[in-house]
C-alpha cells in the first residue's frame, strides 16, 4: 500500500521541518515541535519492529513464567498456568499482541516483586530483562540542546 | 534527563507565549505583578523603574526573568538586579515555591553560595503563577561544564568546588536554621523514607507493569540503608543548576527538591553511572576521585554498599521520573512523547549484581 | 507497550494542534499543517487494522487468482503458481506482508488487464475488488475548505 | 477533488510566503514584474500606479492576484481593473500559462464570458513564475454554488446556465479563431487520445500495481467512442471555476486544461456520479435534465453508452490524478499526503455494468 505508513509519517516529518516549522516564530513551540518531529522519526523507524518484538517478547516471558512457577505463590502459581494456557494472540493483531504482552509482565511483576528466587531464577530472569531493554523498540529521543536545559 | 523533564505542559502558559510573540503581554504581566509584590513587602515603594526585562532562553519548566528593578521607598532610591521564576501553569515536577524561599532564606547565613531571596508569591496572586524573586548573581549555567571547553585542570578545580558546595550544603545546621519545621525530619532512615516517597509515585503513575521496576524495588527494600548523619540534601545536585562566573562556581541554583536526608543521596546522585557525561571527567574524576573528595571533605564513611543502593534509587528515581512523563503525555498534561525508560535498567542490574 | 504507537501519534496531534497550530501565521503552512494532521489521525485510526487487511487480502487475491488461472496466458498462468507455491509472510511482518501484496496484486493486474474473462471470472474479480475498496484503511482526508477550493 | 490537487509542492515558495508575513517581497514582486511587463507591451507607459494589491484566499496551485494599475503612455492616462495569476513554484498539474492566453485570446470575440487576457510572461522572466494579466471581472467562486443558499429557481437558472456556456464554449469556432495549431487537432477519436495520455500520466506516476485501474482501462480501450464532432473542450468545467456575480455567471475562468476534443468529455466530467455534489441538485437538475438540456441547446445525439465511457474516463482520470499526488507526496515534492483513490473504484465499476 502506498504511501506506505512509514512514507507518510516520514513525509509528514519533512514537511513539518521544511514548511511549518520556519513559519513558527515562537521558541518554546519550536521546541515542542522539534521533539513531536524527532520522536515521529523514531516511531517510524521503530514501528516495523512492534509487533515482532511483542510476538518474541510474549513468547521468552511465557518461558520465564514457566521457570519462576516453582518460587511463585500457589496463587500466583495457578494465575500463570491460567495464562499460559490461553492460546496466543493473532499475529496480524497488534492491539492484541500488546494486550497479552501486558498480562504475562503483569504476571511477572509479581513473580520478580515478591518471591524467594534461586540463583538459577534470578540469571534467567536478569538475562530475559537485559535483553528485552536492548530490544525495545520505542526509545525516547532528546532534542533540547545543552544551552536550552541549562536551568 | 530529568531536565528534559522539567517543562511546561500547560496549554494555557502556551497560549499566552503564543501572544507574546505579537504583544508584549507576558512582559506587562510580570513587571506589574512584581511591582505589586514589592509594594506588599514594601508599601512605601513607588516611582518604580524597570529595564531589561527579558526572558531567558531555556527554562521550561518555568519561566526565568532576568530584569534590574529600581524604586523609591521611605529608606530613599534602590536598585536591584533581580531574577525571577516564574512557575508555568502546572510543571511535571511540582515544585513547591515557598519550600525553595524558605531554604534560600536559610541559606542566606550559611557558607553556601545562593541567590538572595527578596519575595514570594506563593500562591500566584500577583504574577499569575506561583514565583520567586533574588538576587541576579553573576555567571552561567552549562550543565556540561566538566567535559566542557575548559582545560582540564580548570575543569578539575571545578569538580573539586562542585563536591566542596555539596559538602557545604550537607555542613548546614539545619536544626539552628528552623529548617526541620519547613523540610521535615525523616522519621525513620530515611533511604526508606525516600523510597517510600518515589513508591507512591510509581504506583500512581505507571500504565502497565514494569517487572525491571519490580525486581529492582524488592532489592532496595531489601537493602535499604541507614543514613550515617540526617543533613540538607540538594535533591538534585548537578553542574546544570550552579551559576558559574570566570572557572568558579558563583551560586547553586533550584532548591525546589531540596530536603533533609542521607548526605549519600546527593553523592550517590552524582556517582551514578547514567550520569557520568555530568559529573565525571574520565580518567580523571571518577567515581573513586570524587568518593575520596567527598570523605576527605566531611570524615564520612561512606559506606561502598549504601552508596551503591543510593546510586540504583537514582537510576530507580529517573526511571519513575520518565514514566511521570509518559502518563502525562497519555493524559494530555505534558507537549512531550516520552518511553519507556528501558535503557536505564542494565545500569540497575550491573550496579545490583556488583553489589550481591 | 506505553504509551502505544496510537497513543504517540494521537498525543502529536493533539499537541500539533495546540502548541504549534496557534503560533503559525502563514495561512499556507497552517493549511499544510491542517492537512497533516487530519492525515495523521486517519493514519491512527487505520495502523491496527493494515497488517490483518494485508493478510485478508493476500488470502482473498491468491483465491482470485486461481480462479483466474484458465484464462491468462501460459506464462501468466506459471507465474501466478510460482507465486502461490510460495510460504505466506509472518504476519507480525508488515513489510513483508505489504511486499506480498504488491507481488499477487501485479499478477492480478496482468491477469484482469489482458485476458478474455469469463462472466464468472469477471463476476469474481469485481466482488473481490469492490469488498476489497471498502474495507481499505487508509483514506484521503480533506482539510481544504470550501472557501479555498475556490479557484 | 481535483481542486484539492491543484496545490504548490514547491518548499521555495512557501519559504518566500513566510517570509511574506513578516516583509512585503512577494508584494513588491508582483508590483515590479508587472510593470516590466506592462512596459515590455507599452514602451511609452509611464507613471505607474498600483492599488489594492492584495493576494486572493484560496489558490494553492498558483497565486492570484487582484490590483488597480494605472499609467500613462502615448495614447493618454490609462486604468485598469486587473487579476494577475502566477504560478506557484511548480505545481501538481503542470499548466501551460501560454496555451492559456492563446485561448483567451481567441474566446474574446466568441459568445463565451472570459476575462480580457492582456500580458503573458510565459517563461517567468519579469514575475519570476510564468504569470497571466487578464482583465479583474466581477463575481465570486463558489464550488458547491448549486447546492448553496441560493433559493431553488435560482440555483435552477444557474445549472441552466452552467450547461449553456459549455454549449457556448463547444461552439466556439476553433478553425476559425487559430486554435488548432495552438492546441493541436486529434488525430484519430479524441477518446483514445485522451486514453492514451492519461494512461501514460498512469504508468509514470503509479508506485505499485492497481488492478482495478487496469481493469478499468482495459474495458475503456476496448469501447472507446467515436466523437459526433471536435470542439474546444474547456477540461475542467465545474462550478468551481466560473465567477457569479449576482445570481449569474459573469466569466468562465481556468483555460489551461482546455483543449480539442469530444464534446462529451466536458459533459462526462460533470455527470460523473462521483461529482454530484458540485454539478447536480437533487430532484431537480441530475443526469437527465443536464443531458436533456445539452441536447437541446447542441443538437448533437449524445449517445448514452458513450457518455457512460466518458463517465467512467472522468473518474479514471480522477485516480490517476490522485496517484499523481501520491507519487509527488512519496518523492517530497508535494506538501499533503494523498491516498490511493480506492473510493473512486466502486462507481467506475457500477458504470460499467449498468453499461454492460
Amino acid at each position: 500500500m502506498r504511501p506506505t505508513v512509514e512514507e507518510q509519517l516520514l513525509g509528514t516529518c519533512t514537511i513539518l521541518e521544511k514548511v511549518v516549522s520556519p513559519c513558527v516564530a515562537d521558541p518554546y513551540a519550536r521546541t515542542i515541535l522539534e521533539g513531536l518531529v524527532a520522536n515521529l522519526r523514531m516511531l517510524t523507524g521503530a514501528l516495523p519492529a512492534v509487533a515482532g518484538f511483542l510476538l518474541d517478547d510474549n513468547q521468552a516471558t511465557a518461558g520465564l513464567l514457566v521457570q519462576l512457577q516453582a518460587a511463585a505463590s500457589p496463587e500466583l502459581a495457578a494465575s500463570i498456568a491460567l495464562a499460559l494456557a490461553r492460546p496466543e494472540p493473532d499475529a496480524a493483531d497488534r492491539a492484541a499482541l500488546d494486550q497479552r504482552n501486558h498480562e504475562l509482565r503483569e504476571l511477572l511483576s509479581q513473580a520478580l516483586g515478591g518471591g524467594a528466587l534461586t540463583p538459577a531464577m534470578r540469571a534467567a530472569a536478569l538475562a530475559h530483562m537485559t535483553a528485552r531493554a536492548a530490544r525495545a523498540p520505542m526509545r525516547y529521543v532528546s532534542t533540547t540542546s545543552p544551552s536550552a536545559k541549562a536551568t | 534527563m530529568d531536565s528534559d523533564l522539567k517543562i511546561s505542559a500547560a496549554p494555557a502558559t502556551n497560549q499566552a507565549d503564543a501572544r507574546a510573540v505579537g504583544a508584549a503581554s507576558p512582559t506587562e504581566q510580570v513587571v506589574a505583578g512584581l511591582e505589586a509584590l514589592i509594594i506588599d513587602a514594601i508599601p512605601t515603594a513607588h516611582d518604580f523603574g524597570f529595564v531589561g526585562v527579558e526572558r531567558f532562553a531555556g527554562g521550561l519548566s518555568r519561566e526565568n526573568w532576568s530584569l534590574d528593578a529600581t524604586w523609591v521607598d521611605a529608606t530613599g532610591a534602590q536598585s536591584r538586579r533581580l531574577m525571577l521564576m516564574r512557575d508555568a501553569a502546572g510543571t511535571l515536577l511540582p515544585t513547591d515555591r515557598k519550600r525553595e524561599f524558605a531554604v534560600l532564606k536559610a541559606l542566606e547565613a550559611a557558607s553556601v553560595p545562593a541567590p538572595k531571596a527578596h519575595w514570594l508569591d506563593h500562591d500566584g496572586r500577583r504574577l499569575g503563577t506561583p514565583s520567586l524573586v533574588m538576587d541576579r548573581m553573576p555567571g552561567t549555567c552549562d550543565y556540561l561544564v566538566l567535559n566542557g571547553d575548559r582545560a582540564l585542570e580548570t575543569r578539575l578545580n571545578l569538580a573539586r568546588e562542585f563536591i566542596d558546595l555539596m559538602a557545604r550544603i550537607h555542613a548546614v545546621d539545619w536544626r539552628e536554621r528552623g529548617l526541620g519545621a519547613v523540610l521535615g525530619v525523616p522519621t525513620g532512615a530515611p533511604s526508606l523514607v525516600e523510597l517510600a516517597h518515589w513508591e507512591a509515585e510509581y504506583r500512581r503513575v505507571r500504565l502497565e507493569p514494569h517487572p525491571e521496576l519490580d525486581y529492582v524495588l524488592a532489592w532496595m527494600r531489601l537493602g535499604a540503608p541507614e543514613a550515617e548523619a540526617i543533613v540538607l540534601v540538594h535533591g538534585d545536585f548537578k553542574p546544570g543548576n550552579a551559576l558559574i562566573d570566570g572557572d568558579h562556581i558563583s551560586a547553586k541554583l533550584d532548591w525546589e527538591t531540596a530536603h533533609l536526608g542521607d548526605p549519600l543521596e546527593d553523592l550517590g546522585w552524582v556517582t551514578n553511572p547514567v550520569r557520568k557525561r555530568e559529573h565525571q571527567i574520565p580518567g580523571a574524576w571518577e567515581r573513586e576521585q570524587i568518593v575520596a573528595a567527598y570523605r576527605a571533605l566531611t570524615g564520612r564513611q561512606v559506606d561502598e554498599a549504601a552508596l551503591r543502593w543510593w546510586n540504583v534509587f537514582s537510576i530507580w528515581k529517573l526511571a519513575v521520573i520518565q514514566l511521570t512523563a509518559v502518563s502525562e503525555f497519555v493524559a494530555g498534561r505534558y507537549n512531550r512523547v516520552f518511553q519507556t525508560p528501558s535503557w536505564l535498567y542494565r545500569p540497575m542490574f550491573q550496579l545490583m549484581e556488583h553489589g550481591a
